[in-house]
């Protein structure tokens, strides 16, 4: 089994306060270094709440923003942007807003057909035939190619989105949030259109969402991030049913689920950490009931077969 | 329905507020005081220095601050005496020597004297003179054959020429000529031009930057007191806020009434003057290259443009049609055989045909205004519809006075057809002596900017300029009028008429043909 | 705050070094020089070519530009060709009439703008909106000098009700109300357009805030509408109104030159004209860079009331 | 609707669009025209006052005629006008898309710059370009053209700015476009419309100014004619011939006049929010056209809807947004109304105290009665009297429902003191209370602190508060967890629960999960399409739901806990509310569905506790129908 993807150390820091000249008064680490391994037709789901990272982390993955350090491997070889033509063949990316990642302005055929120019540098003929391949492949009408974005629902502007995606002809999808701007009835569409284009062409994907439902029903491997950090990776089946850390028992938690009944998950009532001003060892420790005074010295590292955590008090 | 309550009470208070400072403000626009004449002028005078200015606007309150060693006899330009009593010139017109009047002093209180004269010419004319550096002194020139001045005792001075110079008394009467008080230049250096110190019939008071400048009456005067308690020369550039505020009462006096604001002032309530002046206005045609190389095309251009519809209609007569290069106002050398050229087309035609320039394409400079130029964009626009429609095909340049300057002065050369121009002078000898010699190209320092040349009027200039006795001078400057006028170098249009509105309520004023506005006599209840 | 005022005023200085490099090399474009404006009728190119050496214009431009500059650090900004005086003297003299004139015209068009901006947009597409809307229009179309012309003849000249010209009567005492009366014409002539602009930004600013949601949280918890207005809405329109002000005090600032010279107000903007077309080089300089310095000024006032208005602007 | 259309709905951009046609039509046959030439001289006839014989408009100081000026003066104007309109908007849009594209230290730069040309006084500016070039109406223009690229730059820099950020930027990237390529083909398209409504708005500026310029006499040379020039040179005779100023003067007004109504009209037509009708003001009350008579109270709710009808009306179209909603809720009880996005649940809840920003909105039947008063039919005072007193609000996204420029405790201070005559210190202790039971850490300091420095959980701590500062008797909450992540939510929800409990308040809940409403509500309503289709008790509901739609909605929606699979999900889209289908609206999307499902009105029946609006139920409810 090779890998799709690679994850040596990943990390981003932003500067802070810039000035025209001179040094930036500070710097706020979105990602701290990630290590992760995604093989070859599996989805990687990525799980965590606003600010945890997960849209820096995916956007540095299709090259849209510069690391700050550690390397990513795509199918082996090292990401490399400088030419759009041929990075855009390796690895795509599907928005999370359907409607504001299509140009206003365009039909919907000028913008399938951008990719295929761009990046195959086919024929007119070509271009039209390999559409309607896609638009087939993802149940979209092609009377739809004439017509602008804003005449179409979120759920048909996310496949539009998806087509485009394909019409790259990556292997590797990053996913981000493809679904939680769209009605329950219609992510459930999404969702399906996704497994199944996924089991037709061999697809890799990447999986982000703050939905745990979601990530659950979709992925073959959670991780959970939780202030920049992988705090913990596992089988899909297991993470949520039988999570390790602290903060992934939290989240299951506060998942509101019919049937149990309403408690507070959290008696404190606390907040993320400041991210200028980060704490000292486990950033989760200010929350978490298993705090023991090595937590507020070390940081936890990611460790462990199967399933890996980053916790010196794993629940497990 | 609060929001509405609200903006109305607002409206109503502010309206409250509005019509009582109204209220309260209305009088203050009624009238001018009694005995405080208020001139509306031109323009803010640059300094009122007289060696540093060189603007007829900066004169008019110059003269009435100043005095000279002479000044013109009123209504006339012929020299009488002022701060000199009596004057003699030596035999070969070399060494003029100057009584001056006794007890005399300036306004901050140092004596007038001989030393102070000799301070005076030496400023302008001696670059290592202390106070050379309060220049610049643009006209200094006027004086350049003086060699030099000395004081033979308090009250006589001594000025050697060079050369015999025959304006030179008429340009002792010129602004550049006024004794300033040397204590005050002194004491103020670059900054005398702001606080002006002479022996005029009003000392200066106070200068306001672009709303006034003041100066009150010197009851102390030579010449007798002014009848007015004070005068205010306020700086109006634009003609038709001048005329607004002379009809709205603002002001008691406005010189140079556009021509077109004239029919306003035809009721009792105003008095409108008139006099003639050493002012001719011209077109500088480019001899030296181009259709107007040829002499017929230039008399082509004086038969072609109709004078008469320019002074009376476009300048409401307040101009005359020139004749030629010297105007009638230096009665004693006017050459009065001579007659403008008509206005005929058809004549004009004839001769572009003969020499060929049919359709010649010209470039006209055009001032936007300036000195004694006599609403020269309209002027210059008629003119050109003139040109066209005798097959000239003329097109407009227009520029900033200064800029004109900048460009006709170095010469047409390569540039342009033609440009309009206007001099104001005190001799019949400044402007062909200057304009019109061939010594006068302005690769030669001149401003014969056309590059006419006759050897012909380059000797009788010559000669008039050394000659003391005025019938030989005249004589020679009616012969030069002939053949310049023959030659055609300019194009002669007009000669201004200087004109002033006064209310009903000033007395005693006169227009001077020098073009200076002389108030000690007037009066005002 | 203070901090921040401190670091605004620091970063106006390379605005300010700027506008000194645009304007020195404007004027040193400009064809013509100071010396046939000195020398006038008379001047010929060897009198011109001898007093530039005088004046010290036959240096190259960059090094005239360092003494300048070097200069007007120190404080002295040279001196007039045209007006004979330090040009500092001659800018301050006049620098107070702009201000009397530009500064009433700026709140007459603030307060009137921003209020009728607000009425219009609380009474959108009412009478009173129709009325201000075609108000507005109709001040944002007419040219200041064209106005300014037929006030005169109308107010001045016809009725007698304001003197035509000038800031103060050339006699009496300088008391408030003559001031008033001499400025009624030309602040109303200037501040017309830039009342326009406002009200019309004031407008739309409204109408973007009525709908937001904070709007709607306070008509929830029952504030009057007289509340939501003035108190809610119009706080918080101030907020993209505000800059525009700052950029109309420079457009009052600006079209005071045509209603200075329609008024002949003893202003500087009209120096600035003449001295613009007599060439008079230090004067323009000068001038411009005080003016700027002061428009720069203004701005950074207003980026403070910015902040103060607006908690979150970092400051 | 079109563009065109829309201008030519707006009657005074018609009007502009009219004179300005009339003028531009005028210029353009003006050298066809019998008139004198323009030129011509004829000094004895000047200033002759207008209608005179062989000259309409009169003639000028040099007896040319005005009515031939003026029509050629017209023509030199507006192209001046436009072309300097055209060069500053292109050379504008350029720095100002560069700037907003790069960002960083090419925006800095260049925007620097922009500051410093903006600083300088631009008519000397302009001034000074003329000076430089010369005097001519081809320098005019490029001055004015010149003094106006900053104000464009800045402009467009700003809406690049927003747009170099949005999604597509990075999916054209993606798909393989160089930066060149970006610019031109998504950010151009885009910025367009804004370069075309800043140049209709600024034409009329720009002859303006080269009117100015003209006017100083550094525009057009003589002969020529422009209106600035017309004007400069009658100027002279202000006061004796009006006429000649009047007439260019006149004309400058009418041509700007014209060109701003109809830069106006296109401004309107081309921005989408005005197309939308969103720049409308909504008014202090939902606009209530009710042609039916209320209905009259019914049963002991608290808070009652009763057949309640809201309406969108945009331009021709009607949304039923709401169409007929019946609720009630008791004190004490929560209420959860569940449905997708346009189902309609949040405007049946801004419906109760007329907070639907209307235009567009209009409630057009039904009665909301609030212990026993209607509150449809109430006048504003009384709305406003109950407003935030006896019923309060709890919206959806924290950072946007409270005012951003006023501190938190202000807020609280004034939502009590609208409704209570307390002194500001007795209203600011009573607002520390409210914080202090919405269970907000450090409350004493969180009173000085202005919305955007809380995180969300906090911001809707305050939300919260806000709403129980008056005690009063119904909450009504719009999706008030909906941003929030999901730790956060999990506390908001226990927070709301124990207050409801602790305070009696009924509680009107409106969310679209039903892991919420299974968690706080007694009783759920689904809505679809604008009306109720089913209702009950929260468990029952969910254990044994009835209609398909419920059915299939909850069995849509992963639950936590089942791994990796295929989700059941429901074809289809939800009707457009302004199309509805007769009979059941969620027929065509129904597996069930019979011929009788899409004819006629299927009423909400009631079945015991449960109500439905089904003819084919999924599980058959007992009770009478």
């Amino acid at each position: 089994m090779s890998l799709a993807l690679r994850l040596e150390n990943l990390s981003k820091s932003f500067a802070v306060g810039k000035r025209l000249f001179g040094a930036p008064k500070g710097h706020v680490h979105a990602v701290h270094p990630v290590t992760l391994d995604v093989p070859e037709g599996e989805t990687l789901g990525i799980v965590g709440e606003s600010g945890c990272g997960k849209s820096t982390l995916a956007r540095m993955l299709v090259g849209l923003l510069a690391p700050s350090g550690g390397h990513i491997e795509i199918e082996g070889q090292p990401l490399d942007n400088a030419d759009p033509a041929q990075f855009g063949k390796r690895i795509q990316y599907v928005f999370q807003d359907p409607i504001s990642s299509l140009n206003p302005r365009k039909t919907i055929r000028q913008i399938m057909e951008a990719p295929l120019k761009r990046l195959h540098g086919m024929a007119r003929a070509a271009r039209d035939k390999r559409i309607s391949e896609i638009f087939a492949q993802v149940n979209l009408r092609e009377e739809f190619l004439e017509r602008y974005p804003h005449e179409f629902s979120g759920g048909q502007a996310q496949r539009i989105g998806i087509a485009r995606a394909l019409a790259a002809e990556a292997r590797i999808l990053i996913l981000d949030e493809p679904v939680s701007a769209l009605d329950v009835s219609v992510q459930a569409q999404v969702l399906n259109l996704l497994a199944d284009l996924k089991a037709r062409l061999g697809l890799t994907y990447l999986f982000i969402s703050h939905d745990l439902a979601v990530v659950e029903a979709v992925s073959d491997r959670v991780a959970v991030l939780y202030f920049g950090s992988v705090v913990e990776v596992g089988r899909a089946e297991d993470v949520f049913s039988a999570p390790r850390h602290p903060y992934t028992k939290l989240l299951a938690d506060s998942a509101p689920v019919v049937g149990r009944a309403l408690s507070p998950p959290e008696s404190r009532e606390t907040e993320l950490p400041d991210p200028l001003n980060p704490p000292k060892g486990c950033a989760f420790r200010a929350r978490c009931p298993n705090a023991g005074p090595r937590c507020a010295e070390e940081v936890p590292q990611l460790e462990g077969e199967t399933g890996q955590v980053a916790c010196f008090h794993p629940l497990r | 329905m609060h929001l509405l309550t609200w903006t109305r009470r607002g409206l109503l208070a502010t309206g409250t507020a509005l019509a009582l400072s109204f209220g309260l403000g209305l009088p203050a626009t009624a009238q001018t005081p009694p005995g405080v004449l208020i001139v509306g002028q031109i323009a803010e005078p640059k300094a009122l220095d007289p060696a540093a200015v060189t603007a007829v606007n900066d004169f008019r309150i110059l003269m009435n601050v100043y005095d000279g060693l002479v000044r013109y006899k009123s209504g006339t330009l012929e020299v009488e005496p002022a701060l000199a009593t009596a004057w003699e010139i030596s035999e070969d017109g070399t060494e003029y020597t100057f009584t001056l009047r006794e007890g005399v002093t300036f306004h901050d209180g140092s004596p007038f004297n001989a030393e102070a004269v000799v301070f005076n010419f030496e400023r302008m004319l001696n670059e290592d003179h202390s106070y050379h550096d309060t220049g610049p002194f643009p006209l200094a020139f006027f004086f350049s054959s003086v060699s030099s001045v000395e004081a033979v005792d308090d009250l006589t001075v001594k000025f050697t020429l060079s050369e015999p110079y025959a304006p030179f008394l008429s340009n002792l009467a010129y602004p550049t000529g006024l004794i300033v008080s040397p204590a005050a230049v002194e004491q103020h250096g670059a900054d005398f031009g702001r606080n002006p110190s002479g022996t005029g019939a009003f000392t200066f008071a106070e200068w306001r930057s672009n709303e006034a400048v003041v100066v009150e009456a010197n009851p102390d005067y030579w010449d007798g007191a002014p009848e007015l308690q004070a005068v205010v020369f306020r700086p109006i550039t634009d003609a038709n806020t001048r005329t607004a505020e002379m009809l709205a009462g603002g002001i008691d006096m406005m010189v140079e009434v556009p021509p077109v604001a004239l029919s306003q002032f035809q009721d009792d309530a105003f008095q409108v003057f008139e006099q003639a002046g050493p002012h001719v206005w011209f077109l500088i045609l480019n001899a030296k290259e181009g259709p107007f190389a040829d002499k017929r095309v230039r008399q082509a251009a004086n038969y072609a443009i109709n004078k008469e519809a320019l002074v009376n209609d476009v300048l409401e007569g307040t101009a005359e049609v020139a004749a030629g290069p010297t105007p009638p106002a230096f009665a004693w050398a006017y050459n009065e055989a001579l007659e403008p050229y008509p206005y005929d087309p058809e004549k004009a035609k004839e001769l572009i045909a003969e020499a060929g320039a049919e359709g010649a394409e010209l470039t006209f400079y055009v001032t936007e205004g300036g000195s004694g130029m006599l609403d020269p964009v309209a002027m210059g626009t008629a003119i050109q519809a003139d040109l066209n429609a005798v097959g000239l095909d003329t097109t407009i340049e227009t520029y900033e006075w200064n800029t004109f300057l900048g460009q006709v002065n170095p010469g047409l050369e390569g540039k342009a057809d033609m440009a309009e121009m206007a001099w104001m002078t005190n001799d019949p000898d400044t402007l062909p002596f200057l304009a019109l010699r061939t010594d006068a190209w302005p690769d030669k320092g001149g401003f014969n900017s056309g590059y006419y040349s006759n050897p012909e009027v380059d000797e009788l200039l010559e000669k008039a300029r050394v000659a003391t006795d005025q019938d030989e001078r005249a004589a020679l400057y009616k012969q030069m009028q002939e053949i310049v006028q023959e030659d055609a170098p300019w194009v002669f249009v007009a000669n201004w008429k200087q004109n002033a509105v006064t209310n009903d309520r000033v007395e005693g004023f006169e227009l001077q043909p020098s073009f200076f506005l002389l108030l000690d006599d007037v009066s005002k209840d | 705050m203070g901090r921040y005022i401190l670091k605004r005023l620091v970063s106006a200085v390379p605005v300010l070094l700027g506008i000194t490099v645009i304007v020195f090399a404007i004027m040193a474009m400009i064809p013509g020089d100071p010396a046939t404006a000195i020398l006038g009728s008379y001047a010929t190119p060897e009198n011109v070519e001898k007093l530039n050496r005088d004046l010290g214009l036959d240096k190259p431009a960059v090094q005239r530009y360092f003494i300048w500059l070097w200069n007007m650090v120190q404080g002295d900004f040279g001196r007039s060709f045209s007006l004979n005086r330090p040009v500092l003297e001659e800018v301050l003299d006049r620098f107070g009439a702009t201000l009397v004139l530009a500064g009433t015209s700026f709140v007459l068009c603030s307060v009137i703008g921003v209020a009728a901006g607000v009425v219009s947009a609380a009474r959108q597409y009412g009478l009173a909106d129709k009325a201000i809307t075609f108000a507005v229009l109709l001040g944002i179309s007419i040219p200041s000098f064209f106005l300014g012309m037929m006030m005169i003849l109308i107010f001045a000249v016809q009725l007698r009700w304001f003197p035509a010209s000038g800031m103060w009567p050339i006699y009496g005492d300088r008391t408030l109300p003559v001031l008033v009366t001499h400025l009624t014409m030309p602040a109303l002539a200037l501040a017309v357009v830039a009342t326009g602009v406002v009200a019309r930004l004031s407008r739309s600013a409204m109408l973007e805030v009525l709908r937001q949601d904070y709007i709607r949280t306070a008509r929830a918890k029952g504030v009057p509408e007289r509340g939501v207005i003035w108190r809610h809405a119009l706080r918080a329109a101030m907020v993209s109104i505000l800059p525009v002000l700052g950029i109309q005090a420079g457009f009052v600032l600006s079209g005071a030159v045509y209603i200075e010279m329609v008024f002949q107000w003893p202003g500087v903007g009209r120096m600035l004209v003449d001295a613009i077309l007599k060439r008079d080089i230090l004067l323009v300089q000068g001038g411009v860079v005080l003016v700027a310095a002061c428009y720069v000024m203004f701005n950074i006032v207003v980026d403070v009331a910015q902040s103060l208005l607006d908690p979150r602007i970092k400051t | 609707m079109s563009t065109l259309a829309l201008l030519a709905r707006n009657r005074l951009a018609l009007a502009g669009l009219i004179v300005m046609g009339l003028v531009v039509l005028l210029a353009l046959v003006t050298p066809l025209l019998p008139l004198p030439d323009p030129d011509v001289t004829d000094t004895g006839n000047r200033f002759l006052p207008p209608f005179s014989e062989g000259a309409l408009l009169g003639t000028d100081h040099l007896g040319r005629d005005q009515l031939s000026r003026l029509l050629w003066g017209t023509r030199l104007s507006l192209a001046v006008g436009f072309a300097a309109a055209t060069i500053a908007a292109v050379l504008g849009a350029a720095v100002g898309i560069i700037a907003g594209y790069y960002g960083g230290r090419v925006d800095n730069l260049i925007m620097r710059g922009v500051d410093m040309l903006m600083a300088f006084p631009y008519i000397l500016l302009a001034l000074a370009i003329v000076a430089a070039l010369g005097p001519g109406l081809l320098n005019a223009l490029i001055a004015v053209a010149a003094v106006n690229i900053p104000f464009f730059a800045r402009n467009i820099r700003g809406i690049t700015v927003g747009i170099a950020n949005r999604e597509f930027i990075d999916a054209a990237r993606l798909a393989g476009m160089n930066d060149a390529r970006i610019i031109l083909s998504e950010v151009l398209p885009n910025v367009i419309p804004v370069i075309v409504i800043a140049m209709s708005t600024t034409v009329g500026w720009m002859i303006l100014e080269t009117a100015g310029l003209s006017f100083l006499g550094l525009g057009s040379q003589p002969p020529q004619a422009d209106l600035g020039s017309m004007l400069g040179e009658a100027r002279a005779a202000l006061i004796t011939s009006p006429h000649t100023s009047v007439v260019p003067g006149a004309m400058i007004l009418i041509i700007v006049m014209a060109i701003n109504l109809l830069g106006d009209g296109v401004r309107d037509a081309l921005d989408p929010r005005l197309r939308s009708g969103a720049l409308t003001r909504p008014m202090a009350a939902t606009l209530v056209r009710r042609e039916d008579p209320a209905p009259e109270p019914q049963g002991d709710d608290v808070l009652s809807l009763c057949d309640l009808q809201t309406q969108f009306h945009v331009k021709h179209r009607v949304y039923r947004a709401v169409g007929g909603v019946s609720l009630g809720v008791k004190p004490g009880e929560c209420l959860g109304i569940i449905g997708e996005s346009g189902s309609g649940k949040s405007v049946t809840a801004l419906s109760v105290m007329g907070l639907v920003a209307s235009p567009p909105g209009v409630i057009t039947g039904g009665a909301v009665h609030y212990k026993g008063e209607d509150l449809v039919g109430a006048p504003y005072g009384r709305l406003r009297d109950l407003r935030g007193r006896e019923v309060a609000y709890i919206f959806q996204d924290p950072l946007a429902t409270l005012h951003p420029l006023y501190k938190v405790g202000d807020q609280l201070v004034e939502a009590i003191r609208v409704h209570h005559a307390l002194s500001d210190s007795e209203a600011r202790a009573r607002a520390l209370g409210l914080l202090r039971d919405v269970r907000i850490p450090n409350a004493e300091s969180r009173l000085d602190s202005f919305p955007h420095e809380l995180s969300g959980g906090m911001r809707q701590r305050v939300g919260i508060a806000m709403a129980l500062a008056n005690d009063p008797e119904v909450i009504i909450a719009d999706e008030p967890t909906t941003a929030l992540d999901v730790t956060v939510q999990a506390q908001i929800l226990s927070l709301l629960d124990t207050l409801r409990r602790e305070k009696g308040l009924a509680i009107v809940f409106i969310t679209h999960d039903f892991g919420v409403v299974a968690q706080l509500c007694d009783r759920v309503a689904v809505m679809y399409a604008g009306r109720i289709v089913e209702e009950g008790p929260t468990r029952a509901l969910l254990e044994a739901p009835a209609h398909p739609y419920t059915r299939r909605l909850i069995a849509c929606v992963p639950e936590l806990g089942e791994g990796k699979r295929r989700l059941h999900a429901i074809p289809g889209l939800p009707p457009a509310v302004n199309d509805l289908p007769s009979g059941c609206a969620f027929a065509p999307r129904c597996d069930k569905a019979q011929p009788a499902c899409r004819q006629g009105e299927i009423a909400l029946d009631a079945y015991g506790p449960r109500r439905l609006r089904c003819l084919y139920p999924e599980t058959e409810l007992e009770g009478t129908a």
